[in-house]
């Protein structure tokens, strides 16, 4: 345990170093930009990587929960002129809420099921933010003013990479203990079986709902901060293009591994950028790419790539 | 849940079989119709057989017997092919089969009955009869339908039934009859009495026995040591994945350390 | 420790690997679009990058402008408004283009705006919505005639008809939407009373509910269609299954041949307004804009062996606009360029003729839309 | 009954016709394998796409389709062989994930080897509608309704008294005792992915003439049929059948009753209602999860 616990600050070291050096590569506000997005999406994925990898749950539609987020704090800053550091805690704990409620019915279901009853739920939010035009500006969205932190806003790529930075450590930190605590282990007896999970006496749909709505929260904080640092939020964040999104990118980088749900993010958030140069053929090889991957790597990217080391060293 | 009893390892001065088969089998003539040689197999990184061997002669009734988790079932699921093969041979009427689909040896006449029946739930006795015979031209179909009536008469009665509704019992003849549909060459059966109240078991293993009356060959595979020895031609004993006995039936039903570490004596 | 310095590092190498691209550096002048050329909204975006690509050489091979080389850096941003953000991002500080010339649709121009208007650079959108230039935006323009242009267009129509209700089925998208706003703000001030009012999910496959209703409203005298693509289509086809029997309007969002053959037979007598390019060749000859229609159209089709749309037409005229303030301006320096764009006169485009100032980024008037009739399964100018 | 009412439950059909075929081949993959196809739609794209550009190319209506259906059926064997077999052993995400890839990959081959637009085809018996008690339905929705209703019977036949048909359903129950039986069962899931491959060019073909097609039509049909199976209860093709109609008269008795704008929604909220009363769909098997 001590070990485990020592890894887990090593490793916590090591992405704070990534961290504070990556900014010598980034040379203009592109750069910054594309990272920033990195470190938004997977602030989301770790989270979901706790409802969908460790807890062995599926979700296609947790992008509601982030674009609720991001529709909360806009609404609140722009139209009931909130400060946005109000408006954010506001947005996640109603979202929190929200999720507890509809946790529990929706969590009774399982597999397909469950991804049907998650995406159905996405749908809805999808659809209300849509079509409540006053509220939310409707399809082609709402300008949403800039995070105001002391009075100062925060246009300037660099500080939103540091204010990024910071909020993604802490949840990768979170993360971690969460999964090394009691919590932890609960979650993945749920995931490899209900029955037997409650058998131990874990109580099975406590732990999902939590999760659910740990998970759910999270995604409203990233949600929140992404609508502050565009300045820009439409419906199509809370789209089921965009739950298949960063589903796959848990998925990708490996389901159970916080630092796997980081890198599926970097990858998928990056891919599409080197991908545009190929225009007509970016679908193709994204599509490509995505089969590929997890057919020669079922597990996830990372979780493989452990694998193979480990073999390589046993043998 | 069911009480098991995890039997003491036997001592491992018996576990040594080499050269043992030749003289055990000489009540038999001509070559096996199956005979494993040194197999292993593996589940992902976990060995479950160890070294194996295995010889099942025309006619002959051999029981595998073994604790929980020894590796019966492994051992069968190789023979009937729905097991990988990690290293080692399977000779079926002298043929090395190691390679050979699951769904071709049942053409080759390998038919087994899985371990807890596992017949088509939803669909009725008839149609789980028929596909027993899938791999079978249909115009004998009629013929063995009604074989396999008069053998299990109460399968007749039940037959537009869906399978799942029958009683453990019903179902394990069921799945037996579904297996002869098929005309093997060789049975396998992975513990018919499981979970079957004695009454029930009684009438398997009469069953059992009226087969290797026709002259079926069988490979059964059986927790409850006593019954199988005592209708066995020959038995195994596996422990571990590794087989570490063998003898005629009615010998190992004497061998003191069976008896301790099986039988419960 | 090994672990987790490895997995932690290939975070690390991902990032730098992403980076290691290489700035190419020419003397051309950089033209910078953003398109959706997937997703939802291809059905615009397409022939706008084919037009974009196509005249992009032509003008090249003319010898450029200013003595350089246009370069023509394109993304396509699979009609999501994040991709528009990013790669508008990439277009001002990685690219460094001088012009940007896309935004197929109003959500991802209005998406990207505040970047634009940070970085200063000037901006023709080929977004429909009056939004995006009312209130004006320094750096933004826009080619496309407004929804509530289009509606003013159609009301006019209808009044000399003597139509005063009507019902209004409108999709779910942000053209869909923007337009039936209008229809509803613009519809007091020209005498017209909605008696109806139904909406439509993109892609949906059946309309007659949301007609059937509209049908049975009170004194219904015309329905008014706001949409595009291939929904529209369905919209006609059900217009017609049920026989409804009066005038069906539409918007300029099915001005494309396409809309003709999609909906056969169901697209006869459709009225909608349309740019002038769409019935070019019924111009009167002293009509300036015949020629540059006719040209365009024959162009494309050489190219691309397919019929023009209007959308295609926005990106002609954003890329000559550009082009032209730029020689006008006589350098790439965003300031003179956005002067240049702001005195534009006269300017004759497949849209219209742009007449632009400081507080007008438009610059086309009702006078410039054409209102059309579909008829024997062509465009068929009404006069 | 009222004209407007009637109006509404025709709409509702025949759109529950459309997502009806297209969740049929949602349950007939997932009988088989396990697998919810995310890319059936792209097949319903293929079979609409091929059969409009065969046409174009100048060749007749019959030989147009069985070559779009021959293709899609190819299409469909190919992901099968080189996408789900190979991956037969990943968990259920990993699986859904590469038939998004899957899908994904289909519309961008789709779009290159096609193009962009949206394309009508003509109708098979014209387009004069016809009236019923005040209420219309345009021919080509008879067709679809009809061809549904041939389709649900010969592939009741083919799996009820039919020796392969019954063998992938014993498949389904249990792949590794049909392999016992001597059913190859690596041939059974080939070949449910090219009945569903057909099945969704069918579909695509059928609706054409209807609502167009274009190289993203996959996307939302897809969705739609996902609900269909999952409401009637995966792996019962039936059931599938049943869950098309219940969320297409649902949506056009929304539409026309309640709010156009939340047609949709409320078909997902009668979708929620009855996965929460019946977490395994109207006619599904119980799930028996093992300890």
């Amino acid at each position: 345990m001590k070990r485990l616990a020592h890894a887990r600050t090593g490793s916590l070291l090591v992405l704070a170093l990534v961290m504070v050096l990556l900014p010598l590569l980034l040379d203009n506000p592109y750069r910054y930009d594309i990272v920033i997005r990195i470190g938004i999406n997977a602030i989301v994925c770790v989270g979901l990587n706790l409802f969908v990898g460790y807890a062995g749950q599926i979700s296609l539609g947790h992008a509601g929960f982030f674009a609720l987020g991001a529709y909360g704090s806009a609404i609140l800053t722009s139209q009931y002129s909130w400060p946005s550091l109000v408006a954010l805690p506001v947005s996640a704990l109603v979202v929190g809420v929200l999720a507890f409620v509809v946790a529990r019915p929706i969590l009774r279901l399982k597999g397909h099921y469950l991804a049907m009853g998650t995406l159905g739920m996405g749908v809805i939010i999808f659809l209300v933010i849509t079509h409540e035009t006053s509220l939310t500006g409707g399809p082609d969205g709402m300008p949403v003013p800039p995070l105001s932190i002391a009075g100062i806003d925060v246009y300037d790529e660099k500080t939103w990479y540091w204010i990024i930075a910071g909020v993604l450590l802490l949840n990768v930190w979170l993360a971690l203990n969460l999964v090394g605590s009691p919590i932890g282990r609960a979650l993945r007896a749920i995931h490899g079986s209900e029955p037997a999970a409650s058998v131990l006496g874990i109580n099975v749909a406590r732990y999902k709902a939590m999760v659910f709505v740990i998970s759910a929260v999270i995604a409203s904080v990233a949600g929140s901060l992404f609508t502050h640092y565009s300045g820009f939020i439409t419906p199509s964040e809370a789209g089921f293009l965009h739950s298949v999104e960063l589903i796959t990118m848990v998925v990708l980088g490996g389901m159970a591994s916080t630092y796997g749900a980081l890198v599926g993010a970097v990858i998928l958030t990056a891919l599409p950028q080197f991908l545009a140069v190929l225009h007509d053929y970016e679908m193709v090889v994204f599509g490509a790419v995505l089969m590929g991957t997890m057919i020669f790597m079922p597990k996830g990217i990372v979780p493989s790539i452990i694998d193979l080391l480990r073999r390589r060293r046993s043998s | 849940m069911k009480y098991v009893t995890v039997p003491k390892l036997l001592p491992r001065t018996l576990a040594r079989i080499d050269g043992m088969d030749t003289n055990i089998v000489d009540m038999n003539q001509g070559r096996p119709i199956l005979k494993i040689t040194s197999l292993a197999s593996h589940y992902g990184r976990i060995q479950a057989l160890f070294d194996v061997d295995i010889e099942v002669f025309e006619g002959e009734l051999v029981a595998l017997v073994g604790a929980n988790g020894a590796g019966k079932t492994t051992l069968l699921r190789t023979i009937s092919g729905l097991q990988r093969v990690s290293s080692g041979s399977i000779h079926y009427r002298g043929d090395d089969i190691g390679s050979v689909p699951a769904e071709q040896r049942v053409r080759l006449g390998i038919s087994q009955v899985p371990e807890g029946r596992q017949v088509f739930g939803p669909m009725s006795v008839e149609d789980n009869l028929r596909l027993g015979a899938y791999t079978r031209p249909p115009e004998e179909l009629r013929d063995s339908l009604e074989q396999m009536f008069d053998m299990f008469p109460a399968l007749r009665e039940m037959r537009s039934l869906a399978a799942g509704t029958l009683s453990g019992g019903q179902q394990q003849m069921l799945a037996i009859a579904r297996a002869l549909m098929a005309k093997p060459k060789l049975l396998l059966l992975d513990e018919p009495s499981m979970g079957l109240a004695p009454l029930l078991v009684a009438e398997v293993f009469n069953t059992i026995t009226m087969l290797k009356d026709q002259q079926m060959t069988i490979l059964l595979v059986e927790q409850n040591a006593q019954k199988a020895l005592s209708i066995a031609d020959r038995g195994y004993v596996i422990e571990t994945g590794r087989i570490v006995l063998t003898d005629r039936g009615s010998t190992l039903l004497d061998n003191k350390e069976v008896q301790t570490a099986y039988l419960g004596v | 420790m090994f672990r987790t310095f490895f997995k932690t590092s290939l975070v690390a190498i991902a990032l730098v690997a992403m980076f290691i691209s290489n700035a190419y550096a020419a003397d051309t002048i950089k033209i910078g679009t953003f398109l959706s050329v997937t997703g939802p909204a291809s059905f615009l975006g397409d022939p706008e990058m084919k037009t974009l690509e196509l005249y992009v050489d032509r003008i090249n091979k003319a010898g450029g402008v200013l003595g350089k080389q246009i370069e023509l850096i394109a993304y396509d941003d699979a009609t999501d408004p994040k991709n528009a953000v990013s790669f508008v991002k990439r277009l001002i500080h990685e690219d460094k283009v001088d012009i940007i010339v896309g935004g197929t649709t109003t959500g991802n121009t209005m998406a990207v705006i505040q970047e634009v208007e940070r970085a200063g650079i000037p901006f023709i959108s080929l977004g429909g919505a009056s939004v995006i230039i009312d209130p004006v935006k320094k750096w933004v323009f826009k080619t496309p005639h407004t929804d509530r242009l289009a509606v003013s267009k159609v009301y006019e129509d209808m009044k000399t008809r003597g139509i005063s209700k009507i019902g209004l089925i409108s999709g779910s998208g942000g053209f869909d939407k923007s337009c039936r706003k209008n229809a509803i703000d613009l519809s007091a001030a020209a005498g017209i009373t909605i008696v109806a009012d139904e909406t439509h999910g993109k892609g949906d496959t059946d309309m007659t509910p949301q007609l059937t209703k509209i049908k049975n409203a009170e004194g219904l005298q015309a329905v008014l269609t706001c949409g595009f693509g291939s929904d529209e289509v369905l919209v006609a086809k059900n217009f017609a299954q049920l026989g409804i029997e009066v005038p069906l309007y539409a918007s300029h969002g099915v001005a494309s041949s396409s809309y003709i053959t999609g909906a056969g037979g169901a697209a006869e007598n459709v009225r909608l307004p349309a740019a002038a390019v769409l019935v070019a060749g019924q111009l009167p000859d002293d009509n300036p804009q015949k020629a540059i229609g006719l040209a365009y159209r024959e162009e494309y089709k050489k190219a691309y062996n397919e019929p023009i749309s209007t959308f295609g037409g926005h990106a002609y005229d954003g890329l000559f606009l550009a082009v032209d303030a730029i020689k006008r301006a006589g350098s790439t320096d965003p300031e003179k360029v956005l002067a240049a764009l702001e005195s534009t006169k006269s300017f004759v485009g497949v849209d219209g003729i742009f007449n632009m100032t400081a507080t007008d980024h438009l610059g086309l008037d009702s006078a410039s839309f054409q209102m059309v009739e579909i008829k024997n399964g062509d465009w068929q100018l009404l006069q | 009954m009222s004209a407007e009412l009637l109006q509404f439950i025709f709409s509702g059909i025949t759109v529950g016709a459309i997502y009806a075929l297209v969740g049929l081949g949602f349950s007939i993959i997932y009988n088989a394998s396990q697998v919810i196809n995310f890319a059936q739609g792209e097949f319903v794209m293929i079979g609409g796409m091929a059969t409009v550009s065969l046409l174009a190319a100048g060749l007749p209506m019959p030989v147009a389709i069985v070559l779009a259906i021959l293709a899609t059926i190819v299409v469909g064997m190919a992901l099968e062989k080189l996408a789900i077999e190979p991956a037969r052993s990943a968990s259920i995400v990993t699986l859904i994930i590469i038939t998004i890839g899957a899908s994904i990959f289909l519309r961008g081959l789709a779009q290159i080897v096609w193009d962009r637009n949206f394309h009508p085809m003509s109708s098979f018996s014209g387009d004069k509608p016809i009236n019923i008690g005040g209420a219309s339905i345009v021919p080509q929705s008879l067709w679809v309704l009809g061809s549904t209703v041939v389709i649900v019977i010969a592939l009741w036949i083919f799996f009820h008294r039919t020796r392969f048909g019954k063998a992938i359903l014993a498949t389904s129950f249990n792949s590794d005792v049909a392999r016992l039986m001597g059913i190859n069962v690596r041939f059974v899931l080939l070949f449910s992915f090219a009945l569903a491959a057909m099945l969704g060019a069918i579909a695509g073909i059928l609706i054409t003439p209807i609502i167009l097609t274009s190289y993203q039509v996959g996307v939302l049909l897809g969705l739609k049929g996902f609900s269909a199976a999952i409401v009637g209860g995966l792996g019962n093709p039936m059931g599938a059948i049943a869950g098309g109609f219940v969320v297409g008269i649902a949506e056009s008795m929304t539409a026309g009753y309640i709010s156009s704008d939340y047609k949709d929604a409320v078909a997902f909220i009668i979708i929620l209602l009855v996965l929460f009363l019946r977490p395994q769909g109207l006619f599904g098997r119980k799930i028996s999860e093992r300890v």
